[in-house]
């Protein structure tokens, strides 16, 4: 398929079309819906860690007036067979149905215990309080170090380590699975080095962030329709996952996704839309449930906290031979860490010929985790690129060119073993270095440092259908809930196919019940694997359009071409005037009836996208205090459709990885409740701590596109942790292992400092 | 002859042998051969992995065509977020 | 359970009997604090008695006896007074620092004061203004000043139907001036993990001659530091001078571990912003600014 | 009907008209505009006063809703991001915004946009660093706030075109 390099309107950046709602405000998002007689729910969670449900009496809790339904694990029979929606180990039914209502134990402070429907809100949370559950409190694992003890409270008796266990891995754990990826002899690798470093990284439990909280209605109809308006960015998944968890026919589950307000992974798996649905069941009403913000931060996925130890040996002259690293991804209360895609990504950049990689997904007394943009991958890159950067400063390497030096290109193997294609990691990094940012001066206390990164992109099923509409504009229909400007793409590359305005072609985002089965919106696969769908769905309609003026015109087919939006005949001297396509929209009941483009991919993996940050960091040596004072990323997008968005990605990746390294963290006390469950406390960066987010485009296309296109969504935020821990590290000398960088912690270590001048590997606590 | 390249997992089911030389047309019979010869290699186990054919990734390869040079991978599937 | 009432008093006297009628009623000014301590359940009055329709609750006025600040003003409308900013540029510095644009539309000086936070920004440069805390109640009114306003983590010395009604800040003597730093890992949007104010007056040779420092989230209460300013008093804020205000300031701090801030780190920084706001407090007192 | 629960009755002016509400004694304002009077464009992301999703103008000053009591609004003027634009013209504030793309979910952007119009009515020339300040109570996760703050400083610049 070959790939296509001149363009008339991808790569212009038009105002997108959901763009004036949402300015004004009349974008619906998914507590914006209601319906008549609708009921609101409210959910009772656990204030234990770790506890054994004994008994639920909800006979106090169903007498309040108003009160219509109550529901407890009892009422949904638990799942036991092993389905894994989307492929992935996070994604397993059982587990999800449990987190999204319990049945024997509750597993963490917020874990959801009973649900309640009633005719007000306030009724509903006063029912939730009547409710008496009691419970026989455990000793909750809180720590990795604590979960992996030898009397370590074991939260699933029955659970046995997956994947590749070693052998004493037998008996009761909280160790989920491991994995190794190995390549080469690392023993010899490690001699063969002039230098080795090895560190200790520990990065904490972050939060997605996304400002709109979990909202669902669910309405249950007496025949057994049920209809579910939901802010999801898997509307699909949603589907399967509440047919799998509450034994019902997916054929009788519609699913309407609202706009979505932020999801980055957070809202792909399904906690509020099982319980409403129960819910509606029971009292033959539709149910409105919404999570306040201290539920979204103590009951829905935030991503691992991890431990990882890692050593990389390199020759005098900066090349790496060999890698060793330990990695301990804390799963939540169900396996399911990314600790398998972790130790995938850690050396992704790198060709390292020796190598043993080894990573274990351990479950404790936190809430389950979910996907969080490019999983696993931030905390592992961390890791490699600290240490990189340390090798690069005790050789004098130029960081950049150590880089490049050992940067994987099309032909070299991966580490989880598959040749790379055509990638742009060494064209992003050869930016990165021609950038003004790379050579600017710093002030005193400034420190610079560079990163890269890596993420594979997914590919997976998308449908789309592109219908010519009478007065010759399109609408493109798909399945994908628009998270971040998804429908001006879709709309440029139906431009493009049809060769018409993107003013002229409506996107749209239909439901499970109008759109042809659609994979979710994330792994940043939407512009690919679904755009792949649009513009196979384009081709379709302007194929169609082609005949039909072939037909009109009485010509043979292939006497017919179409350019630039029109039909042209290619008979010499013909003086046919070309036929637009608002000429044959026009009159296409009389020659034949609608033309509708339609296409459906099962797209292969969207190709590998690489990232490289620069970020400029001032310290206030007093204090401890820091702030980003400049920033740049360079990005191969493989085709930039929509410029605009593109650049948008690498913006707020990188300000969630900025946030990440400086000041977010899940502060758990000693019973085992989250502290800072709000946005007062839980420090996400706000507008007047960061600079402007400097973007650079590099476009190395991916032969699996018809554009080129790759994913861009999920990189962005792989480089920044180590991109700021290598600026404080020339800012103060300190190579910090642990995450978040705080103020207390950096002045911790600049007293120590102060006593041994010599710089040392800190260690990482 | 595709040259498999077998996941770590699967080497307590193949004695060790992590590489070896396949004919098969496409993925789905060289998974039906390699599920024949090493018992403790189940058909669940290949459901949960995507395939890796000469570089390209895909989460449900069971009727792709292999070239005689194929190159074959097993990897873990990854969604994203 | 019975709705919770709303209540609007126009007059002083009207608000006296609403909170004799019914104990269980809380006062608001902005409800920065009171609401989300409502919402999360923290606080559950029987009523809430809105004072901001009255008038002189929402009024503020500078004379040459200084400023008269009704309890209920909000923190962006008095930051608009530029005759306000220029007199306690310190007082401002704090005001400007509560919560977020938003959160100064509706909060008020007075609410922070009755908020009683141990971490409150704007008791600490009020106390180093020598303000005054005018106090209405059943037996009249009464005045107390600042500093003992506050007794405990959100306890003041507000008896059952008293309310504050006026904050009253002399105005500064002549070669005076404030100055308010607070430490925060965000740069806005954060509560205080240290917050400190500073006053000096200096002589015409720029000697100083009269200090104060307040510290903030050091102590259950906002905490005056005598010895910090004593170390001031005397010097023209050499680096002696502030070395000893500083180790003072550290001393006096008897922070808590939080989620905030540790022991440590609380008293170093108080250390630190002691220093730095006094040096602030003595540009601005030569009219360097 | 008596309700043993007696809710109170609201007069006030919202986006310019004249519109009446009951609400309860301790319902936030953010809860009214948006269940009770029906304009769900004001958006809550926090109920804590930290996010500035629900940011509305109360009298014409910038305020978070979800820390205003309903009843509070009798007798005032509100403004939300439903009466930003003027009889069918957006400002240039949400011009400017689908200009330079600086939304992606669109969640904040409503809080955003009046925030910004609170800002260039205040400060109708704010520097960068007046308007990263100014809107630290706007938070944003998407977007990591370049193409707003941009945004925002080209809607000044224009405004202050149109006014010479």
């Amino acid at each position: 398929m070959s790939t296509r390099h001149q363009f008339e309107y991808v790569g212009t950046r038009p105002i997108r079309h959901d763009g004036m709602d949402k300015v004004t405000g009349r974008a619906a998002f998914g507590a914006d819906f209601s319906l008549p007689g609708m009921l609101y729910g409210a959910v009772l969670r656990s204030p234990h860690a770790h506890a054994r449900i004994v008994s639920i009496d909800t006979t106090a809790a169903e007498a309040l007036p108003g009160v219509k339904a109550v529901v407890t694990g009892r009422d949904i029979a638990k799942t036991n067979k092993k389905v894994y929606l989307g492929g992935e180990g996070a994604l397993d039914l059982a587990d999800m149905g449990d987190n999204a209502l319990a049945h024997e134990k509750a597993l963490y402070h917020g874990h959801a215990i009973a649900a309640v429907a009633a005719s007000s809100l306030e009724i509903a949370q006063e029912a939730a309080r009547l409710i008496r559950v009691d419970f026989e409190v455990l000793e909750p694992a809180m720590t990795l170090e604590r979960a992996l003890a030898k009397d370590a409270p074991i939260l699933h008796p029955e659970m046995t380590t997956g994947g590749k266990p070693l052998e004493h891995m037998t008996g009761p754990t909280n160790i989920a699975a491991r994995m190794e990826i190995k390549r080469g002899d690392v023993e010899a690798g490690f001699a063969e080095a002039d230098l080795v470093v090895e560190h200790e990284f520990r990065t904490p439990m972050v939060h997605q962030g996304y400002i709109e909280p979990h909202a669902t209605v669910a309405r249950a109809g007496a025949d057994g329709r049920i209809v579910v308006w939901t802010t999801t960015q898997a509307p699909f998944l949603v589907r399967d996952a509440c047919a799998g968890i509450l034994h019902l026919d997916a054929a009788n589950i519609r699913v309407i996704p609202s706009e979505i307000g932020g999801g980055f992974g957070g809202k792909i798996p399904v906690y509020l839309e099982p319980l409403a649905i129960v819910l509606s069941k029971k009292s033959g009403r539709p149910v409105k449930m919404v999570m306040d913000r201290d539920e979204v931060f103590r009951a829905t996925g935030p991503t691992s906290g991890c431990h990882i130890t890692m050593k990389l040996g390199a020759k005098r002259d900066g090349t790496l031979v060999a890698a060793s690293a330990s990695m301990w991804y804390e799963a939540g209360a169900y396996k399911g860490s990314p600790f398998g895609a972790a130790a995938m990504c850690a050396l992704a950049c790198y060709n390292i010929p020796n190598f043993f990689v080894e990573s274990h997904d351990v479950v404790l007394n936190k809430p389950k985790v979910a996907a969080y943009r490019a999983p696993g991958s931030p905390m592992a890159t961390f890791a490699t690129e600290s240490l990189v950067d340390e090798i690069a400063r005790r050789l004098k390497i130029d960081p950049i060119e150590l880089r490049l030096k050992n940067a994987v290109a099309s032909g070299d193997h991966a580490p989880y073993g598959p040749k790379y294609g055509p990638i742009g990691l060494k064209q992003v990094l050869e930016a990165a270095q021609a950038h003004p940012h790379w050579s600017a001066p710093l002030k005193p206390n400034q420190g610079r440092g560079v990163a890269c990164g890596f993420w594979f992109n997914a590919g997976m099923n998308s449908s789309a259908t592109v219908s010519v509409d009478s007065d010759g504009s399109a609408t493109v229909v798909t399945g994908n809930p628009d998270i971040g400007g998804m429908r001006a793409a879709q709309a440029l590359m139906v431009s493009e196919e049809l060769g018409i305005p993107v003013e002229r072609v409506r996107p749209v985002v239909a439901d499970t019940d109008t759109a042809g089965y659609t994979d979710l919106t994330a792994g940043s696969r939407v512009c690919y694997a679904t755009g792949m769908a649009v513009i196979n769905a384009a081709e379709d309609a302007r194929e169609q359009l082609r005949l039909r003026a072939a037909k009109v015109w009485k010509l043979e087919p292939d006497q017919v071409v179409w350019e630039h939006g029109e039909a042209r005949s290619l008979i010499a001297g013909d003086d046919r005037q070309p036929m637009t396509l608002a000429t044959i929209a026009s009159t296409l009941a009389k020659t034949g009836g609608p033309i509708i483009g339609r296409a459906s991919v099962n797209a292969p993996m969207a190709g590998p996208a690489f990232s490289a940050n620069i970020c400029d960091l001032e310290v206030d040596p007093d204090t401890g205090c820091s702030k980003v004072v400049r920033y740049t990323t360079v990005q191969d997008a493989g085709r930039a459709v929509h410029p605009s968005f593109v650049e948008g990605q690498m913006q707020g990746g990188a300000s969630q990885g900025i946030g990440w390294a400086l000041n977010e963290e899940y502060v758990f006390n000693a019973k085992g409740a989250m502290e800072n469950a709000g946005f007062l406390d839980y420090r996400m960066p706000v507008a007047s701590d960061l600079p402007m987010i400097d973007t650079v485009i590099v476009e190395v296309a991916n032969p699996s596109h018809p554009y080129g296109v790759r994913g861009v969504g999920e990189v962005p935020i792989v480089p920044p942790l180590a991109a700021v821990a290598n600026a404080m590290r020339g800012a103060t000398g300190v190579r910090f292992g642990q995450l978040p960088m705080s103020p207390p912690r950096v002045l911790a270590e600049l007293e120590a400092r102060k006593e041994e001048p010599a710089v040392a590997l800190s260690s990482g606590s | 002859m595709a040259r498999v390249f077998l996941s770590n997992e699967m080497l307590s089911g193949t004695g060790g042998l992590d590489v070896l030389d396949i004919d098969a047309p496409r993925v789905h019979e060289l998974v039906a051969q390699l599920v024949a010869r090493f018992p403790r290699l189940t058909p669940e186990m290949f459901d949960r992995l995507a395939v890796a054919i000469d570089g390209e990734i895909h989460n449900d390869a069971d009727y792709l065509p292999l070239a005689a040079d194929s190159e074959v991978h097993f990897v873990p599937r990854i969604a994203g977020g | 359970m019975s709705a919770i009432r709303y209540e609007a008093p126009t007059s002083i006297p009207d608000a006296i009997r609403l909170m004799q009628a019914d104990p269980a009623a809380t006062v608001m000014a902005g409800g920065t604090d009171l609401l989300v301590q409502f919402r999360a359940g923290i606080k559950r009055p029987s009523a809430f008695i809105d004072i901001k329709r009255i008038p002189d609750l929402v009024r503020f006025s500078i004379d040459p006896n200084g400023l008269t600040l009704g309890a209920a003003v909000s923190a962006a409308e008095l930051g608009e007074s530029v005759e306000f900013k220029r007199l306690w540029p310190g007082i401002a510095e704090a005001a400007a620092l509560i919560g977020s644009t938003q959160i100064q539309g509706r909060g008020s000086l007075g609410g922070n004061l009755c908020n009683a936070s141990p971490a409150a920004d704007t008791p600490c440069p009020l106390i180093v203004n020598h303000a005054d805390c005018v106090i209405a109640g059943p037996e009249g009114r009464r005045s107390i000043p600042v500093e003992q306003f506050v007794i405990a983590p959100g306890k003041t010395v507000l008896k059952a139907g008293e309310f504050l009604v006026t904050i009253r800040v002399p105005r500064p003597r002549p070669i005076t001036a404030d100055a308010y730093l607070r430490l925060t890992p965000r740069s806005e949007m954060d509560i205080a993990v240290v917050g400190c104010a500073v006053s000096l007056t200096l002589d015409t040779n720029g000697v100083c001659t009269a200090a104060r420092v307040a510290l903030a989230a050091v102590a259950p209460t906002p905490v005056l530091v005598p010895e910090a300013a004593q170390a001031l008093i005397g010097s023209r804020l050499d680096e002696d001078a502030l070395s000893r205000a500083a180790a003072a300031a550290s001393a006096a701090a008897r922070p808590i571990d939080d989620k905030r801030g540790t022991i440590v780190y609380r008293r170093q920084i108080a250390g630190v912003l002691t220093r730095r706001a006094a040096a602030i407090a003595w540009r601005r007192a030569k009219g360097g600014n | 009907m008596v309700t043993e629960v007696s809710r109170i009755h609201v007069d006030t002016t919202i986006n310019s008209e004249p519109v009446e509400f009951l609400c309860d004694g301790s319902q936030s304002l953010l809860s009214a505009l948006r269940d009770e009077v029906g304009l769900t464009g004001t958006k809550e992301g926090c109920s804590t006063g930290d996010c500035g999703a629900c940011s509305i103008l109360l009298d014409g000053r910038l305020v978070p809703s979800c820390l205003v009591l309903a009843a509070e609004a009798q007798g005032r003027s509100v403004t939300t991001i439903e009466g930003i634009a003027q009889d069918g013209h957006l400002h240039p504030v949400q011009q400017q915004f689908l200009q330079h793309a600086a939304l992606q979910c669109g969640i904040c952007t409503p809080g955003f946009i009046v925030a910004a119009k609170a800002l260039l009515d205040a400060i109708p020339n704010p520097t960068e660093t007046e308007a990263r300040y100014w809107l630290a109570g706007n938070l944003c996760r998407c977007t990591g706030y370049d193409k707003i703050i941009r945004a925002v400083m080209d809607a000044a610049a224009e405004t202050q075109k149109a006014t010479v």
